[in-house]
């Protein structure tokens, strides 16, 4: 049979098929990135005290139990909107305040109920996380989560 | 090869033939009528390459398969625009004013 | 290969039903994930257009339908270039086999030039890939398609250079799956409707 | 065994044996959490600490169990010795060091100032877990480089290679949250659904390869349209993960059409195994690498394709996103692609590596069914948690906590299935440990090397 069915021309193919989907998946990440940057993001409102506030998410692995834009465990709630749901869009002030109080009260104790650890976090850093779930709630999700009328 | 010059030469010119054909249908206004054969004329070309260009002539169930993934696309398609067809009405009008641009 | 073609003869039979196919049995692979793909887009295009049919019949009546004709027969013609190319790697003539495959090269590149036009055209009418549902898929389906020509384009260069029987039908297979899924796509983006 | 460096293997796999446990064990102190919440102290066991022990620990296991697995077949495949066993265990002490005190770190609260899910390590760790795969690269890349060049070792090493190139995007974490995800799915996606798919791949046609007797080239030819139906899909098919994170709406289109077509590479597995079996002339006499084998390529499909594609369209991802369905199609994808993979290479190997072939199989092929049995319960409790779950506050607008004390029952059922498969997990690793001689000879087998 002839050189070209041999497997060095299967391995050809196979590298040269995935080298063309890789440099597409490439090229769109690029574009997205790019969109992130420009629209899908608040990039422009990413102040100092946003970045120190995902930093203080991370250190304490809070994704570990709550999703954010639906990734993480799902221990616990989505935070992506949280900050909309407490009401944020009408008064930002009130929701960053009862994050802030949210997370001081914890945990519960309450019963059959799911318990959330003290961080013991710096009034800085409660701040600096209120921000953060604020500015996380204005990425624009392609209208995620479904948000049906609440009984 | 199976196929010699004079049928891909044949195979080339019906296939220019077919998308002449496309041309005209897609000049005309849109109905069931050319919307079915827009579909039998493309169905057709593809039918053509596949058989000759590709050489499937000599494997007559790739062909049969190939075929068929692709009939059954351009078919699917035709068949969700007859059952969820364009509002004529409307149409007409926005036509000139978004053709204007 | 080395020491490792302890195996002599990739006989054809081992690659089952593949075997029958024209080229290496691996492009074929590649061909039918690609029908696949594009398949699958189309028919999302047919339900997303069933979710508003008045929108999607103004946005394609925006498209510039003689450019979507002629690279039609931009294509064609090729396509025929390049069989004729495959014609003459089987007579073993490598020189014609190189001047058509040229041929089928530069009326893809063509196909390219009247699509980037195209492009252009619809980006100044304030259309790109956000801007509505049928332009999201009108921009994917023939951007992924176009790229597709540019890896043809690569891949017919590949095998000019080889010009061996296998290598120009292996070759020709891809180029002609690209002509193909193009036969697909333009009735359904520039005339159904 | 046909070569000394062979035995490097042993040593990985008993490492990672001994996480595998760590890992069920918190999988179910994690369960134990969701249905008695206030059993555990929060201030010890917050279930953020347990899940990152349960995740990472399931990674290091799993990618001790590969690098072994490396270490086993090349040999054979190249037809030499590794080429540094020094390194090799230089490597695994890197390695298996810095896995282990990441796990008991996060006992702690010890972890990474910019940990992200699975990303939970320390700089310095994930720099070492960098310095361990450099070596590992470097000693397995001169073995085959010197060596018999066949398609498993190159699938092999390319799926290893990829392994370690996209686990540096682990070190860059930007702060714009959408762009951080993005790259993170460079190492997620790309590790489990790309090139961890080339080392399975090349695995199961080493097995198959020895178990079956079928002819290299058929196995190499089966091997490489598989992989090559793997990286078309795999590579766009992240989309998937970019349909609600701030990245372009055009992602629901790619995700959607390419991780559909995922399925395939794990039904092409799926039928190449029974497909090699069946046409296998050699009565291999370790039935249990057979069974594990098979299981694998059709848990595999199940967990990872079916399971996968049930929510990867954007139109059901829209509501099941976040939710307990992820967890399902998580858990059974795991175990089906990965974990029933390693431990069918062990089952194969450890008769040869400790010398003991033949010998009683009946507990380690109890441990398949009774693990799987566990694995496949929880993931279909997990599938009507997240079904039930999604309708409830995703369609009915019910708050999350709310719901979440609807479904209380399945958790239950979660937890029942987890006891069943951390039984079968000890079950397994004891037989491994124990592997009684065989008393009675079974007819046609033959206690030879394979091959």
């Amino acid at each position: 049979m002839s050189e070209v069915l041999t497997k060095s021309t299967a391995r050809n193919i196979f590298y040269g098929g995935s080298l063309f989907f890789f440099v597409i998946f490439v090229g769109l990440t690029a574009h997205s990135r790019h969109y992130i940057l420009t629209k899908g993001t608040d990039n422009a409102g990413l102040t100092e005290s946003v970045e120190r506030g995902k930093r203080v998410w991370e250190r304490n692995a809070c994704f570990d139990c709550h999703t954010l834009h639906g990734e993480g465990a799902r221990f616990a709630p989505e935070v992506g909107d949280v900050f909309r749901r407490w009401g944020g869009e009408k008064d930002p002030a009130g929701a960053h305040q009862m994050i802030k109080d949210w997370m001081k009260a914890q945990p519960s104790g309450a019963q059959g109920r799911r318990q959330m650890p003290q961080f013991n976090l710096t009034e800085a850093q409660l701040d600096d996380l209120a921000d953060y779930l604020a500015w996380v709630s204005r990425t624009n999700t392609q209208g995620w989560p479904p948000r049906p009328k609440a009984n | 090869m199976s196929v010699t010059t004079s049928r891909l030469t044949r195979a080339f010119i019906l296939l220019i033939t077919l998308s002449l054909v496309l041309a005209v249908a897609a000049d005309a206004h849109a109905s069931a009528f050319w919307l079915v054969v827009v579909v039998l004329a493309a169905a057709l070309k593809t039918r053509i390459v596949l058989a000759r260009y590709l050489g499937l002539d000599a494997a007559p169930a790739a062909l049969t398969g190939f075929f068929a993934v692709t009939f059954l696309v351009l078919a699917l398609v035709a068949g969700s625009i007859l059952v969820f067809p364009t509002p004529q009405q409307p149409l007409r009008a926005e036509n000139h004013s978004s053709s204007q641009h | 290969m080395n020491a490792a073609t302890t195996q002599t003869a990739d006989a054809p039979a081992e690659w089952g039903p593949l075997s029958a196919l024209p080229g290496h049995p691996l492009m074929w692979v590649l061909i039918a994930s690609e029908l696949a793909v594009f398949g699958l887009a189309l028919l999302g295009y047919a339900g997303a257009r069933a979710q508003n049919p008045l929108a999607f019949a103004l946005e394609q009546d925006s498209l510039n339908r003689l450019a979507g004709v002629a690279n039609t027969a931009l294509l064609l013609t090729s396509g025929y270039f390049a069989a004729r190319a495959n014609q003459a790697a089987h007579a073993g003539d490598a020189t014609r086999t190189r001047l058509w495959l040229a041929a089928a090269s530069a009326l893809g590149l063509g196909f390219l030039v009247v699509k980037g036009f195209e492009y252009a055209g619809e980006f100044a009418a304030g259309h790109d890939i956000d801007s509505s549902p049928f332009f999201t898929l009108y921009f994917l389906v023939t951007g992924f398609h176009a790229l597709h020509v540019v890896l043809g384009l690569i891949i017919l260069g590949i095998v000019g250079r080889l010009a061996t029987k296998t290598a120009v039908e292996t070759g020709t297979a891809f180029w002609h799956m690209v002509d193909l899924i193009w036969l697909v796509v333009f009735p359904v983006f520039y005339l159904m409707r | 065994m046909q070569y000394q460096t062979q035995n490097i293997a042993k040593t990985y796999w008993l490492g990672a044996l001994l996480i595998f446990a760590v890992q069920v064990s918190f999988g179910l102190v994690g369960g134990l959490i969701y249905i008695a919440p206030n059993l555990l102290p929060v201030e010890y066991f917050p279930f953020n600490m347990v899940r990152m022990i349960h995740t990472n620990a399931l990674i290091v296991w799993l990618l001790l169990g590969f690098f072994g697995a490396a270490y086993y077949l090349i040999p054979e495949e190249s037809e030499r010795e590794i080429w540094s066993p020094k390194l090799a265990y230089v490597q695994f002490a890197i390695f298996f060091l810095g896995g282990l005190s990441a796990v008991v770190g996060y006992l702690f609260h010890i972890y990474a100032d910019n940990a992200r899910s699975y990303l939970e390590q320390p700089v310095w760790i994930k720099l070492g877990i960098i310095v361990a795969a450099l070596i590992f690269l470097l000693n397995i890349s001169m073995t085959v480089l010197q060596g018999r060049k066949t398609a498993i070792t190159n699938v092999l090493l390319l799926g290893l290679w990829g392994i370690a190139i996209f686990f540096l995007f682990s070190l860059y974490n930007p702060a714009n949250t959408s762009e951080d995800k993005m790259f993170w799915w460079y190492v997620v996606h790309l590790w489990v659904e790309g090139t961890w798919e080339l080392v399975m791949a090349s695995v199961l046609a080493f097995l198959m390869l020895k178990i079956t007797g079928v002819d290299r080239e058929v196995i190499e030819k089966w091997l490489y349209i598989i992989i090559a139906t793997a990286l078309f899909s795999g590579i766009l098919g992240t989309g998937h993960h970019y349909y609600w994170i701030g990245a372009p709406g055009y992602w629901q289109w790619i995700g959607s059409i390419f991780s559909s077509l995922e399925v395939v590479p794990f039904f092409g597995m799926m039928i190449f195994c029974f497909a090699m079996v069946w046409k296998g002339r050699r009565d291999h006499p370790n039935k249990a690498a057979m069974i594990w084998s098979l299981g694998c390529s059709v848990l595999a499909f199940f967990g990872a394709g079916v399971w996968g594609f049930l929510h990867t369209l954007h139109g059901i991802n829209f509501y099941t996103h976040g939710t307990q369905v992820t967890a399902a199609h998580g858990h059974l994808a795991f175990y089906g692609a990965y974990v029933c993979l390693n431990l069918a290479i062990m089952t194969y190997a450890f008769p040869y590596l400790f010398n003991r072939a033949p010998y009683n199989q009946v507990l380690n092929i109890a441990s398949f069914w009774i693990t799987s049995a566990g694995v496949v319960f929880m993931t279909v409790s997990l599938t009507f948690a997240g079904a039930l779950g999604t309708h409830l506050e995703r369609v009915q607008g019910m708050s999350y906590m709310d719901a979440q004390d609807q479904i209380g029952l399945f958790y239950l059922l979660r937890f029942g299935g987890g006891v069943v498969t951390v039984l079968g997990a000890l079950l397994f690793i004891s037989s491994l440990l124990l592997m009684p001689r065989t008393k009675t000879v079974v007819t046609g087998a033959i206690p030879a090397a394979a091959e």
